[in-house]
């Protein structure tokens, strides 16, 4: 049974944990950067990313993988933020008014995206990604030529000199912050952005309560097994898209959070790496296809970004040049991934042979297990 | 009991499928607390009728069913499971349905959960109340406690030995406040006995609580003590309904197989003089998900037909996958003398035997490929025919000249009703499928061919004809024939020995000629014991 | 059981709730809009220019208690600020303090505050600042990446080229 | 008309309308002022530097591993071949074939291990193909830089080592294949004999392997493994096969690119070609599952129409780089749209 779980196993179950925690070790020293400098990095960077990585927690409780059409939620929060900034809606209010912009846009799109991956059951990861740059399409032609030409754009600054289409990268000054500095808490020297990390937490208490739901349990049914879950009658396909829709809300907030505290926007580039740089983290933080846990997000995050802070100064230090740590960053994101999907297939795998040989000889085994469970 | 009215009333039901009858006429009644064992061969039509009482739509849509079921004397026809689920019935399947990562609790009451309405209630509907998990356990402890056994409520059902995986299974049903009447389907089939004892001793508990149950067993014995009457079905016929008191195994054994109808049989089956021994198998054991073989023995020689016999589940079909190296195998198989390396399929035909799978679709074609393709590729890949070398035999292409003839050929031996050569497999009827199964295992030459249920799901004309074509190519060809059908009446007719196989043993091998009884007995896995040495003896 | 919950699935009450939602999500929009709104007020100390009112030499301008911006005559002073209502303290070298209340205009970003005006009491002392004002050049689309390349922020800036030319 | 009406269904209304757009964009042309003949000859060549690219995923999809997009690893391996052969100094019919030759064995183990791997993983082949592309481009970038290559046209200037971005094979082998036989109509005209050649020389290859004894068992296992294994076929050697021989295409499909497009793309340039063949061979009319060489040829033509026809014309209409979007939308609509089809191999 699963308490008496063999060292080997408990180092496959971990393996990408392990191996990062020993590159990020390895590279520390090399960076020549201050411990100091390293903790206010990831203060910053917890409460720039965190909540984003918590949009993918419910999608895969539904075993419906990691969601990678969450960049629908993150464009739908850019919609949102451009808005703000064309009324010049600044400060906290700004954030909110983005947000409430979003959300509307962002349900419309989770539910594209739930009803899309549930006619691609099976392979919903794949199908995820292609959807995110699918209507990455549709948002540049809304971004880039309906604005300030089909939906009219008041403040001529954002708008492109050829006076259609949002510029390139905005300026988000008027909000700029404004969350982080809301509530900002100077101690030892670290400047500490209390409002944001509030909002993430209230977040994982509503994660918590939320497994707690009819429809949470109706969603570990359906990730558990989806047939068993439709012949005890749970509406399968409805709970899915539920889930994905609340995913990409999340991301939606998300990923304007993210963008306030940079300060700026690419607008037609902040969100392709959201979903990687979210499900790297994830998986960083010990989570699998169909297992995660708000520790493994914490967890992920602050790996993943300490690497990130680390590696362009080491690779500047040991081969002079800062690009290798920049392409090795990228290379430990996108090999990460690929580790834990290939190590959760492949172990699944095994769990299913192993099952097999349980049956080999039922009478044999069953007896004792019998008395045993009876004895309890 | 007995004195107030049945629950439950089967009245003249028949029903058909595509013109064959699978039920016809059958009525009987079930009164609460009472226990009805209903036993019967594969398809005599047990699991039609249970899905009759269900309202599985698979019988809408095959034209629905003659005659009334009657709850409490009112007539009803249920659209989905889940009607008949509130008027009542509840279901216990063969294969669980459960979720192994869920507790036994979360199984127990899965969507059906005591919940605490929460504010969000009102913006986003029901399925945002709170589960009260107290309650949960608390019904879950009830449902245990009624069956009377012992169930962890908080225990994993991953981490739960079978028997408690089922009495799980009936909890859910019962926790149902309406449930009234219970089917278990074969619920013994994968316990230990002990496990089954446990189990029959909750069933007469729930009979005490006033709930009527089916009992559908192959164990007739189980049926013997726990059932208060046993109704027996064969080929669609309601034969035998009768109080149990005083009717011994052996009488439902030979009602459950008997025939009126003679079998027409070949002259010299059964008295044939066969030569040397062409495969010995010792200890066999195949990990063939629900057909598990656990320790099987026994010798073919050349020339003869023998048949593998015995219900659903037992293992029959894992001899000739096992021995094909299609599943897990253990044990010593000696062709002509010559060791056979298990778990290799390859090395299986290369030694010269061939295999028709009862995984007609599954495993038996290439529904989206032509027939010259399902025909010739084994041939082409174990034995490189139809390969003609280009360019003074640098590498060698596709003949498709010789896989059209090689087809054209078979498509005449066994009149395969096609359109072409290059037609699809899926295009085929069921029977001319199976003719092609044949024809690529016939491709092949073997020596030793196995055949495993054959006429499974094809119209009487094709049954007969694939019989012929086996028989035919057993005495023209000298090829020995392994042949593993549930069908008892066809292994009969063209069989020379006929092994039951019961709980993953050879209960016995008889000669066709023996009594109908006889089989039914080793079937039921009665004289298992006994006959185990006579099976060792016979196989010598 | 299920039979134990509330089964309300059409019940009115669950209706007005909605309906209320919805109610609350449109004023929640309008409130934060108002309230977040920005303008930039151009805080300006100079002669009229028929000499109507005068600027005063060196005074301190306070908006809602942000420490003072400093004026001399002729000056102009840029400041960002949220919301419609202000207060306005103006406060001379003698040490003379006066306040002021100013409204904005919702709509307007741009506006210009003339002190003297408000000193003199003539209204309107904020008026809508008016100049022509054409979007910043430069800075055009640059790398809409056929499949948004998730390498996205790799490589020194503009190093890998963005389509191959069609030779 | 029932018989049409399959037809269609078959081949899916995306593609047909894709294709009618593609004819109304040549129809349109001659009004905005967009010379035909450029054009056709712009599409000719785009679909001689791609179709091999489209060929790759043929194999891949036959034996059931579904779309390749890991077909970066292919990639990488024609560059480190074509980065070699022109550090060698090799030339024309040398540089090309110099670069085939030194990628191939690259291909093949790089081809190998990763089909090993796609064995491990049957069923969430897809996502992990693209990410394993992903990290291998990515690491390559590393080695781009630190490998120690010295040919002066190859490295960077200022730093006196690691390698260009792009770099010109001006020279070494460009148009080697293009210029091969090609022929001039008027001054707008070319037709890349060689290069349509080549490609047509890889295809006929591939159809005969497909008519192998190998080839047919790779065709079975796509169609049904548990046939193919109870007919003692090994999937997952035939997996692996498939998996190899899409690498290598994919590698010298990167040199036949590079000698018409005239440099070398290193660092994370193939992170995206995957995608385009993988669009264009749905284009085609293939299915996740099931793919043919006319697949291949009519994908690449459709796909490579459209992406030098709608900058030409759209943009010449109405006057914006709008076309860029609509290539991104039509092409990845229509990979979702074939990953969300019922897959067509009946169980």
């Amino acid at each position: 049974m699963s308490e008496n779980k063999s060292i080997g196993r408990f180092f496959t179950e971990n393996a990408v944990v392990i191996v990062f925690v020993l590159v990020t070790v390895a590279a520390i020293p090399s960076s020549g950067l201050s411990i100091q400098y390293i903790v206010q990095e990831m203060i910053t960077r917890l409460g720039r990313n965190t909540f984003l990585v918590l949009a993918l927690l419910l999608p895969i409780y539904a075993g419906m993988g990691l969601n990678f059409g969450m960049t629908l939620g993150a464009m739908s929060g850019q919609v949102g933020l451009i808005l703000a900034i064309n009324w010049n809606v600044a400060g906290v209010e700004g954030l909110v008014f983005a947000a409430l912009v979003g959300t509307p846009i962002s349900v419309l799109m989770g539910y594209v995206t739930g009803f899309v991956l549930n006619k691609a059951k099976g392979r919903e990861m794949v199908t995820g990604y292609m959807l995110a740059f699918f209507i990455n399409g549709i948002y540049q032609l809304v971004v880039l030529y309906m604005m300030g030409f089909i939906f009219p754009i008041r403040s001529p600054a954002i708008l492109l000199s050829r006076g259609y289409g949002i510029r390139n990268t905005l300026n988000l000054e008027g909000v700029r912050q404004s969350l982080d500095d809301a509530l900002m808490l100077k101690a030892g020297g670290f400047a500490i952005p209390i409002a944001t990390f509030l909002v993430i937490i209230a977040l994982c208490l509503f994660v918590i309560w939320f497994k707690k739901t009819k429809l949470g349990q109706d969603m570990r049914a359906v990730g558990h097994d989806m047939t068993v879950a439709d012949a005890a009658g749970v509406p399968v396909d409805r709970t899915r898209i539920i889930a994905i829709i609340i995913s990409t809300v999340l991301a939606c907030y998300g990923q304007i959070i993210f963008l306030q505290n940079m300060g700026n926007m690419a607008t037609y580039n902040a969100h392709d790496q959201t979903s990687f740089f979210a499900v790297a983290a994830i998986l960083v933080g010990g989570a699998s296809v169909k297992k995660a846990t708000i520790p493994n997000v914490f967890i992920g995050v602050i790996l993943l970004h300490v690497l990130f802070v680390v590696t362009p100064r080491a690779g500047q230090n040991l081969f002079g040049s800062a690009m290798i740590g920049e392409y090795f960053r990228q290379f430990i994101g996108y090999g990460v991934i690929a580790l834990s999907l290939v190590l959760y297939a492949w172990r699944s795998r095994q769990d299913a042979i192993r099952a097999r040989e349980g049956l080999r000889g039922v009478t044999a085994a069953a007896k004792p297990a019998l008395s045993e469970g009876g004895a309890k | 009991m007995g004195q107030e009215s049945p629950i439950l009333s089967i009245e003249h039901v028949s029903k058909e499928f595509y013109g064959n009858v699978v039920l016809h006429d059958v009525c009987f009644e079930l009164r609460p607390g009472e226990i009805l064992g209903l036993v019967g061969e594969n398809g005599a039509g047990k699991t039609t009728l249970m899905r009759i009482l269900f309202g599985m739509p698979v019988i809408a849509e095959t034209g629905g069913y003659k005659g009334r079921v009657c709850i409490d004397g009112k007539e009803v026809s249920f659209a989905s499971p889940f009607d008949a689920l509130d008027a009542g019935i509840g279901m216990v399947h063969q294969e669980f349905s459960l979720i192994p990562g869920f507790t036994t609790t979360e199984n127990i009451v899965l969507n059906r959960e005591s919940m605490r309405p929460s504010i969000l209630n009102d913006v986003f509907g029901d399925r945002m109340s709170v589960l009260d998990r107290p309650a949960m356990r608390k019904r879950a402890e009830g449902a245990i406690e009624k069956l009377g056994v012992k169930l962890d409520p908080d225990m994993l059902i991953s981490e739960m030995p079978v028997g408690h995986k089922q009495f799980t299974e009936i909890a859910r049903e019962i926790t149902r406040s309406k449930t009234r009447l219970l089917v278990l389907d074969e619920p013994t089939a994968v316990l230990t006995e002990s496990e089954a004892e446990v189990l029959l001793v909750a069933l007469r508990n729930l009979a005490k609580l006033g709930i009527a149950i089916i009992f559908i067993s192959h164990r007739l014995h189980e049926v013997v003590n726990v059932a208060d009457r046993v109704v027996v079905l064969r080929d669609g016929l309601a034969i035998k309904d009768t109080p149990v008191a005083g009717v011994t195994v052996r009488d439902i054994a030979s009602w459950m197989v008997g025939r009126h109808v003679a079998t027409e049989r070949a002259a010299d089956v059964g008295n044939r003089g066969f030569g040397e021994p062409i495969l010995e198998v010792e200890r066999l054991w195949v990990d063939m998900p629900g057909e598990t073989v656990r320790d099987v023995s026994f010798s073919v020689r050349q020339g003869e037909i023998l048949g593998f016999g015995g219900l659903a589940g037992q293992g029959k079909l894992g001899v000739p996958n096992g021995i094909m190296g299609l599943f897990a195998a253990g044990g010593s198989v000696l062709l002509k003398g010559a060791e056979v390396a298990l778990n290799s399929p390859r090395r299986a035909l290369e030694m010269g035997m061939a295999f028709v799978s009862e995984d007609r679709r599954g495993v038996g074609l290439l529904l989206d490929e032509s027939l010259e393709w399902n025909i010739a590729f084994t041939a082409m890949q174990i034995q490189d025919k139809y390969l003609k070398p280009i360019l003074g035999g640098i590498f060698r292409l596709r003949d498709d000249e010789g896989m059209r003839k090689l087809t054209e050929e078979y498509v005449k031996a066994l009149d395969i009703k096609c359109t072409s050569p290059r037609q699809k497999a899926k295009e085929l009827s069921g029977g001319n499928q199976q003719k092609v199964c044949l024809a690529k295992a016939f491709a092949v030459k073997p020596d030793l061919l196995f055949v495993s249920e054959p006429t499974r799901g094809i119209d009487v004309g094709a049954k007969r004809l694939v019989l012929d074509t086996l028989q035919r190519y057993n005495r023209e060809y000298g090829t020995t024939i392994v042949m593993v059908s549930s069908e008892l009446e066809e292994l009969r007719s063209i069989c020379d020995r006929i092994a039951i196989v019961d709980e993953g043993r050879i209960a016995g091998i008889l000669p066709p000629t023996a009594e109908l009884a006889e089989f039914g007995l080793l079937m039921s896995g009665e004289a298992a014991a006994k006959d185990v040495g006579r099976a060792s003896e016979a196989s010598k | 059981m299920s039979d134990a919950v509330v089964k309300g699935k059409r019940s009115p009450r669950r209706l007005l709730v909605r309906l209320g939602l919805v109610a609350v999500y449109i004023f929640a929009v309008g409130l934060v809009f108002v309230l977040g709104k920005g303008h930039t007020l151009i805080v300006d100390n100079k002669d009229a220019a028929d000499a109507s009112y005068k600027a005063d030499d060196g005074i301190t301008v306070s908006i809602d208690r942000a420490e003072g911006l400093e004026l001399y005559k002729g000056d102009r002073v840029l400041a960002k600020l949220k919301g419609q209502e202000h207060s306005v303290t103006v406060e001379k070298i003698d040490g003379e303090k006066k306040q002021y209340r100013i409204k904005l205009p919702l709509t307007e970003d741009l506006l210009i505050l003339s002190v003297p005006k408000l000193m003199a009491g003539i209204e309107p002392a904020v008026e809508v600042f008016v100049n022509v004002q054409e979007a910043p050049k430069g800075d055009e689309v640059g790398n809409s990446n056929a499949f948004t390349s998730p390498g996205g922020d790799t490589g020194p800036a503009g190093e890998a080229p963005t389509q191959p030319p069609s030779p | 008309m029932n018989k049409i009406k399959q037809y269609v269904t078959d081949f899916g209304w995306p593609r047909i309308i894709i294709f009618i757009f593609l004819v109304l964009l040549f129809v349109a042309a001659p009004f905005v002022k967009v010379r035909i003949d450029a054009s056709i000859s712009d599409v000719l060549n785009r679909f001689g530097q791609n179709a091999l690219f489209v060929l790759a995923m043929v194999p891949m999809i036959q034996a059931g591993c579904g779309l390749n997009f890991g077909l970066s690893v292919g990639i990488i391996a024609g560059l480190i071949g074509s980065t070699l052969s022109v550090q060698f100094g090799l030339t024309e019919a040398f540089g090309f074939f110099g670069a085939v030759v030194l990628s191939i064995p690259f291909a093949v183990v790089f081809g190998w291990f990763y089909g090993k791997l796609l064995n491990k993983v049957k069923g969430e082949e897809m996502t992990i193909a693209m990410y394993v592309g992903f990290a291998g481009v990515m690491f390559m970038c590393i080695m781009w830089l630190i490998l120690p290559y010295n040919g002066p046209t190859m490295i960077w200037g200022y730093a006196g080592k690691g390698l260009r971005t792009t770099i010109t094979i001006e020279g070494f082998y460009r148009h080697f294949l293009n210029d091969f036989l090609a022929i001039r109509i008027g001054n707008s005209f070319v037709f890349p004999t060689g290069m349509l050649l080549f490609v047509g020389f890889a295809a006929f290859l591939m159809w005969l392997f497909m008519r192998t004894k190998t080839g047919t068992a790779l065709t079975a296992v796509g169609s049904n493994p548990d046939y193919a294994r109870a007919s003692g076929v090994s999937a997952d050697r035939m997996r692996t096969i498939s998996v190899v021989l899409s690498t290598v295409l994919g590698a010298i499909g990167i040199v036949v690119y590079q000698q018409s497009y005239g440099f070398i793309q290193l660092y994370t340039a193939p992170l995206d070609m995957p995608f385009t063949a993988v669009a264009a061979i749905l284009i085609g009319g293939a299915s996740v599952n099931k793919a043919s060489m006319v697949n291949v040829l009519v994908g690449a033509f459709l796909f490579q129409g459209l992406l030098t026809m709608t900058p030409s014309v759209i943009n010449s209409t109405l006057q914006t780089d709008i076309s860029e979007v609509v290539r991104i939308i039509v092409s990845n609509g229509i990979i979702i749209y074939a990953l969300t089809r019922k897959t067509k191999v009946t169980k």
